[in-house]
């Protein structure tokens, strides 16, 4: 992001070990139960958190076109207060909008790791589900679940902007019911 | 500030895709740029080598997400130039409808995201709105908003649907006031236009000089359309302008997408009425055999075995909405192609940044770039 | 429009015994085959016969050899022409197209990532498509792809 | 000066206090009903209220924009959360607020955080300083317009500490820009506004409404009108003069690297800016809380009326800048700093000449012949 | 050949009226246009599909925006009839993604079980080159296009799954293609053949049946070979072109080829 020298160098290696992805939920758990201990607080900000899921705004292939078209008149997906921010310091939520690439990968975690707590992921597409069409191809990271952890797949390819929002919907249960 | 490199990209609202413009900037001048490409790629012309001719063409929607029919259009003609078959003629008319409307599709695409680089905020909403028309017709026809799978060697999947053409005009009516509606909001705008005038002037010699094609060249004053000049499908038969302008900046682009919008418009209602005139079939009838789409078990162990297979080599270049695509197919005598070799306009457009970008401001490089219509899927494949 | 075909060129005195052959191919006005040592005046004498544009550079496995594939348009003839050269399968070279065409420049950095050829000459022939270090070349017959059944991916801070 | 805002509260502090000190004990009481500690505790009260009626209306304020942002755009905006989405501004700063805030590494601590801390307080501050009604604010202050654009105009100084402190170069480039545009749109602003006071001969922002009792000043002073509302523009940092947080090439500008509350407070402060410039355009041209005489007096002499009036008049003209924002591009760093320093200056110097003349031909009655209309 | 050239002017709005008066125009037409009804669609409680937007939905403004009546064949999630099933194997084969998968369905014979396709969501890409191999019409893409969930593993669709999505009786996609004339059929290379049956046996369309032969004369000095004296008969209209016997024929007799 801010230029050549900031960017931490994040290494990935194709090994036998998944160490990374727990590690990263226990964290998020963790983080979450920190917050918001009263119980009388708790929903409110529940409520707050899932009802105002900024995005980052950023298009990787197929399924950006579909995500801007959910932003577009027909759908407007503001209408569920979901605003796409360009900086990840002020989004919460990281939809992956198409093919991962090895190359991207390492730009891809430094995004997810500059989005402030409690931050979630959606998969879009078979692409960012699994690779899609594309997951033999020898620079195509086979699912996104692989280098970040991912709260909600959504199948399609593209999927419908009704699709995603669906899938935004789904996440805004699973927000609800993991926390209340 | 004294000089610095910027990175802008691969998570950047201007570039509309996954890339990277490292840009040295003094202060808000550009000294120089340099495009960093393959955030997507996907191993496309790979994945080619292990697919059958038909199955192909799934992925080339996928390649150029904005304008797919094109691109399906472009390597189904060049791999059945390598395959020597040859489609019937309302094939060819269906291919070329789903062309125009894809270019249009493609256009509003452009559109939409270009004026959302200038800060313009509705237009983009707008422009979102009227190709979901576009991709409605798409939709009712081909069964998918984006990702068609429609055209196959040797023809089209299926024939249009009944009324088809009543609603298809019905949309290009209402996209002919939206582009005048377009204009008023840009062209009518003092403020577009300080903006976008005088801006990214890209010369027709260094348009040549560096292969950029499209509507970049056009608007540079050179009437290089590869539907005018070297027809194919039914480009011949039927009646359009080539648009043209002489300023090579980013105002001479703008306009000469819009009037491509207009032709295209133009050419789809003599298309629909043909179309409407003259039915038939849409597969050829003397597919080969192991070709057989759509029933063929083609994985099927032992089926391909003791086959007699055509060699030849086919070279189709199409005019895509964003310049001249291009496609090499070598049939080797197999069920899958030997090697398909893509030209992609974008790559090449995005090749000749420096010339385009250099001198400069960087609130300039949204435009410019929104101008050169970046899809990166098409340009990394 | 008038436009003479470019076979209509008189290739064999233009190009000498540069010329390999000169073959029909559908919807060109032919492929010229010729050596690749005498690739820079080929490619200026056909750049001079009135083709400017260079529409792409593409590499071909043949696993004996490998073929590099130019194709050109001629804006004077509506044309399209077909050249190609078969180069070595171990070190092939040829020199650069972009003292010609600099529009090469890229399309020469993408044969040489993905076929492994290498042009000699070029300003700036380093990785585009792929990651820099990145070993193979993804386009050569031998390179094959294969299902990612499990793959399992590591993340290291470092 | 008859009931205002702070009187009341001044009563309503003497009043509980008094109720606690008759049944206290007698050293407890006489301390607790002592003048100083009511007018301490009346005017912490008195900030209470403005405070949260200001925080409130601005949070009303982004919800409105949003719903004519939509239906300019021809979508609906956000409906889902609350009855018509009223709740949807709320969720987003409870949201913000249980956000993570980090600093990036290499940024200036002190910067980092004062930054948006001071440009958040100094914005509020301006609700202390302009009437709403008569008798809203604390009293009467005989410069408070002057004192109104003094605070208004520290806004730049604070973007650019917290821009230089993130240490990220599309914020520099953002807080460069934020600067420099501030700093060139001042000039007018002020020049605008002198035109005003010439016409008015008043600082005080009361009076200055109360001259418009017959003739609001849009009419006579339509130049200096048009001259503010750009300035006003780019103060405010609205498109199309929103170029330090240019979207399309520097991220989101000067607030790039913050995340969380802070960029709550970026986010609030932009509209408490947006509501001050919707205030000073309705007190100093549109005639304030003032209404014409056609109206029925049924109409302007309910209680509050003046408060009512005056929030229908902001609201008009926040619509306006809306309108503006749906419709228009952003203009370049060059072309703006061009046109601010070439065209609005002279515009605003002319506007100063023709408000003089104004005074001097006493032509005042030649547009008071139209008073009635409110022109 | 155009000669003429566009420039700002032959688009009809050259001359800015009072700079910015002409696109605050339009926005504020836009604005007036959508009080009444925005196109959006209101989606969790509004669909496109509802077959009130299939008449209702047109190019005009007051309205949803939309063409109307556009899901006839819409490629969604796939439903999938069990009861008609052959097991040809016909979409797995054809799925360029390869991501379908024959597995088991219970009920049936233990011994050879009869397979359904299981399709996984995460590869599919949604290109129905399966529904249109599909000879008996029995898998066949629905209009139903969400399909979001937490876990990976849940985008398996298990034949059963398919067949709840059949049993919701979602509009389906009418086309089929024709097959083309000129198909390959099963040939014999009769000398191979040791009649064992088991063509037929496995035939998902039960076109095969085994004809007797007349068992020649052993000639002088030579054994017969050990075999059934029967021989598959194709019936080529019943057919489907699966392949199924040619995988299971143990001796490789039988091929793909022309029948003459």
């Amino acid at each position: 992001m801010a230029g050549d020298a900031a960017v931490p160098f994040v290494e990935i290696e194709a090994l036998r070990s998944r160490e990374f992805i727990p590690a990263a939920k226990e964290a998020l758990s963790s983080m979450i139960a920190e917050q918001g201990q009263s119980k009388l607080i708790r929903p409110v900000f529940n409520w707050a958190g899932r009802n105002s899921l900024f995005p980052l705004h950023w298009g990787l292939a197929c399924c950006a076109i579909e995500f801007a078209a959910a932003f577009g008149a027909r759908w407007d997906a503001e209408r569920f207060g979901v605003v796409p921010r360009s900086s990840p310091r002020q989004c919460d939520l990281m939809i992956v909008n198409g093919t991962v690439t090895w190359k991207v990968a390492h730009k891809l975690i430094t995004l997810y790791e500059q989005m402030p707590e409690p931050k979630w992921v959606i998969a879009m597409g078979n692409c960012a589900t699994g690779g899609g069409p594309f997951r033999t191809a020898y620079s195509v990271v086979p699912g996104v679940d692989k280098l970040v952890p991912v709260d909600v797949y959504i199948a399609g390819c593209p999927p419908r902007p009704e699709a995603m929002l669906d899938g935004i919907l789904r996440l805004e249960d699973l927000i609800r019911l993991r926390k209340e | 500030m004294s000089e610095m490199w910027i990175n802008m990209g691969p998570q950047h609202p201007m570039t509309h895709g996954l890339w990277n413009l490292r840009v040295r900037i003094d202060g808000e001048l550009i000294l120089d740029v340099d495009p960093e490409m393959g955030y997507l790629h996907r191993g496309i012309e790979k994945i080619s080598e292990d697919r059958h001719y038909n199955e192909v063409v799934t992925l080339m929607d996928r390649t150029c997400y904005v304008a797919g029919m094109a691109w399906e259009h472009l390597y189904i003609l060049g791999a059945e130039k390598a395959l020597h078959i040859t489609p019937p003629e309302r094939a060819e008319y269906i291919r070329t409808m789903s062309e125009e409307f894809q270019r249009i599709a493609s256009h509003i695409m452009w559109y939409a995201a270009f004026v959302q680089d200038l800060g313009l905020m509705s237009p983009f909403l707008y422009g979102m709105r009227d190709r979901d028309l576009l991709l409605d017709l798409f939709q009712s026809y081909t069964g998918a908003r984006m990702t068609y799978e429609y055209m196959r060697v040797g023809g089209v999947r299926n024939d249009l649907p009944h009324g088809f053409s009543d609603r298809a005009r019905k949309v290009l009516d209402w996209l002919m006031e939206r582009f005048k509606e377009y204009d008023q909001l840009c062209m009518g705008s003092d403020i577009f236009r300080r903006r976008c005038d005088g801006l990214g002037v890209l010369s027709a010699q260094d348009c040549i000089d560096f292969g950029v094609t499209g509507p970049m060249l056009r608007s540079a004053g050179v009437a290089r359309d590869l539907r005018k000049d070297r027809p194919y499908s039914v480009y011949g038969r039927v009646d359009f302008d080539v648009a043209r302008a002489t300023t090579a900046d980013v105002t001479g682009r703008y306009l000469v997408r819009m009037e491509e919008m207009r032709q295209s418009v133009r050419i789809l209602r003599q298309v629909l009425d043909w179309l409407d005139r003259n039915p038939g079939p849409v597969m050829a009838e003397n597919l080969p055999r192991w070709l057989g789409a759509p029933y063929a078990p083609i994985g099927r162990e032992g089926y391909l075995l003791k086959r007699e297979y055509p060699k030849g080599v086919g070279f189709a270049a199409i005019e895509e909405p964003h310049g001249e695509a291009a496609v090499y197919v070598v049939n080797e005598g197999g069920e899958h192609p030997y090697r398909v070799k893509f030209r992609s306009p974008v790559y090449v457009n995005l090749s000749a940044a420096r010339k385009y970008l250099v001198g400069y401001h960087v609130a300039d490089i949204p435009p410019i770039m929104g101008s050169v219509d970046v899809c990166v899927g098409e340009s990394d494949r | 429009m008038t436009a003479a075909p470019a076979s209509s060129v008189q290739w064999p005195e233009l190009l000498g015994n540069s010329l390999i052959a000169l073959e029909p191919l559908e919807g060109t006005s032919g492929r010229l085959r010729f050596r690749a040592a005498d690739a820079e005046r080929v490619f200026r004498a056909v750049h001079d016969a009135g083709f400017h544009h260079l529409t792409l550079v593409g590499g071909i496995d043949w696993v004996d050899h490998r073929e590099v594939i130019y194709t050109l348009w001629s804006d004077e003839r509506k044309s399209y022409l077909f050249l190609s050269t078969d180069l070595p399968a171990d070190h092939p070279s040829i020199a650069t197209a972009t003292k010609v065409w600099p529009s090469a420049n890229w399309h020469e950095r993408e044969a040489w990532e993905m076929v492994d050829i290498h042009f000699d000459g070029h300003p700036d022939l380093r990785h585009l498509l792929m990651p820099d270090g990145y070993e193979f070349h993804p386009l050569l017959r031998s390179f094959k792809l294969h299902e990612p059944e499990d793959l399992e991916v590591k993340v290291r801070h470092v | 000066m008859t009931v205002s805002l702070y009187s009341v509260a001044h009563d309503l502090v003497a009043l509980v206090l008094t109720a606690i000190g008759s049944v206290l004990p007698a050293p407890l009481s006489r301390w607790i009903t002592n003048a100083g500690l009511i007018t301490a505790l009346g005017v912490i009260v008195f900030a209470a209220i403005l405070l949260i009626a200001s925080m409130l209306n601005t949070i009303v304020l982004i919800w409105f924009e949003r719903k004519l942002l939509g239906r300019f755009m021809d979508r609906r905006g956000a409906m889902h959360v609350g009855f018509a989405g009223l709740l949807q501004n709320f969720a987003d700063g409870l949201k913000l607020m249980r956000k993570n805030t980090f600093r990036p590494e290499e940024a200036d601590g002190l910067g980092f955080y004062l930054g948006p801390t001071a440009y958040m307080v100094t914005s509020l501050i301006l609700f202390g300083i302009l009437p709403v009604s008569t008798g809203w604010n604390s009293g009467v202050l005989p410069l408070s317009l002057l004192l109104a654009l003094v605070v208004f105009s520290f806004a730049p100084l604070f973007i650019f500490i917290s821009a230089w402190s993130s240490n990220n170069k599309y914020s520099l480039m953002g807080g460069m820009r934020s600067a420099a545009q501030m700093i060139a749109y001042e000039v007018p602003l002020l020049l605008s506004v002198v035109a005003v006071v010439v016409v008015s001969g008043s600082f005080d922002l009361n009076t200055i409404v109360a001259q418009q009792q017959n003739y609001w000043y849009w009419g006579p002073l339509f130049l200096a009108l048009i001259v503010f509302v750009a300035a006003m523009l780019a103060e405010m940092e609205r498109i199309p003069f929103d170029l330090p947080e240019a979207e399309a090439e520097l991220v989101e500008g000067w607030n790039t690297e913050y995340g969380g509350m802070l960029f709550a407070f970026f986010m609030l402060s932009d509209y408490v800016r947006a509501l001050v410039g919707s205030f000073l355009v309705v007190l100093l041209f549109l005639g304030g809380w003032t209404m014409p005489g056609w109206v029925p007096s049924a109409a302007t002499s309910f209680p509050l009326a003046g408060i009512v009036w005056f929030m229908v008049k902001v609201y008009i003209v926040f619509a306006v800048f809306v309108w503006i924002r749906a419709a228009l591009p952003r203009v370049r760093t060059d072309q703006l700093l061009r046109v601010g320093w070439n065209r609005m200056i002279p515009l605003a110097l002319l506007s100063v000449v023709l408000a003089a003349g104004v005074v001097m031909v006493k032509c005042l009655p030649v547009f008071g012949c139209l008073p009635n209309l409110g022109i | 050949m155009t000669e003429e050239v566009l420039t700002p002017e032959t688009s009809g709005n050259d001359n800015p009226v009072l700079w910015v008066a002409r696109p605050m125009a339009t926005a504020a037409r836009q604005f007036l246009k959508s009080l009444i009804r925005p196109s959006t669609i209101v989606y969790p409680f509004e669909r496109l599909e509802d077959p009130k937007f299939r008449e209702e939905v047109q190019v005009a403004a007051g309205k949803p925006i939309g063409v109307g009546a556009v899901w006839d064949n819409y490629r969604g999630v796939h439903a999938l009839n069990i009861a008609t099933c052959i097991s040809c194997n016909l979409c797995s084969f054809s799925c360029p993604d390869l991501c379908i998968e024959m597995v088991a369905v219970p009920g049936g014979n233990p011994k050879h079980p009869k397979k359904c396709p299981q399709i996984d969501y995460g590869k599919c890409s949604y290109c129905g080159f399966c529904s249109d191999a599909c000879p008996e019409g029995c898998l066949s893409m629905t209009t139903r296009y969400e399909l979001s969930v937490t876990k990976r593993s849940e985008m398996v669709y298990s034949p059963q799954k398919l067949f709840e999505v059949f049993e919701r009786k979602l509009p389906m996609n009418p086309i089929r293609l024709e097959r083309p004339a000129n198909e390959d059929a099963i040939l014999l290379d009769a000398p191979l053949c040791i009649g064992c049956n088991a063509c037929a046996r496995d035939c998902p369309t039960q076109c095969i049946t085994m004809m007797d032969i007349p068992k020649p004369e052993a000639p002088a000095g030579a054994k017969l070979p050990r075999r059934i004296w029967k021989e598959p008969v194709v019936n080529d209209s019943d057919c489907v072109r699966c392949g199924t016997c040619i995988s299971v024929c143990p001796k490789e007799c039988l091929f793909w080829g022309t029948r003459t």
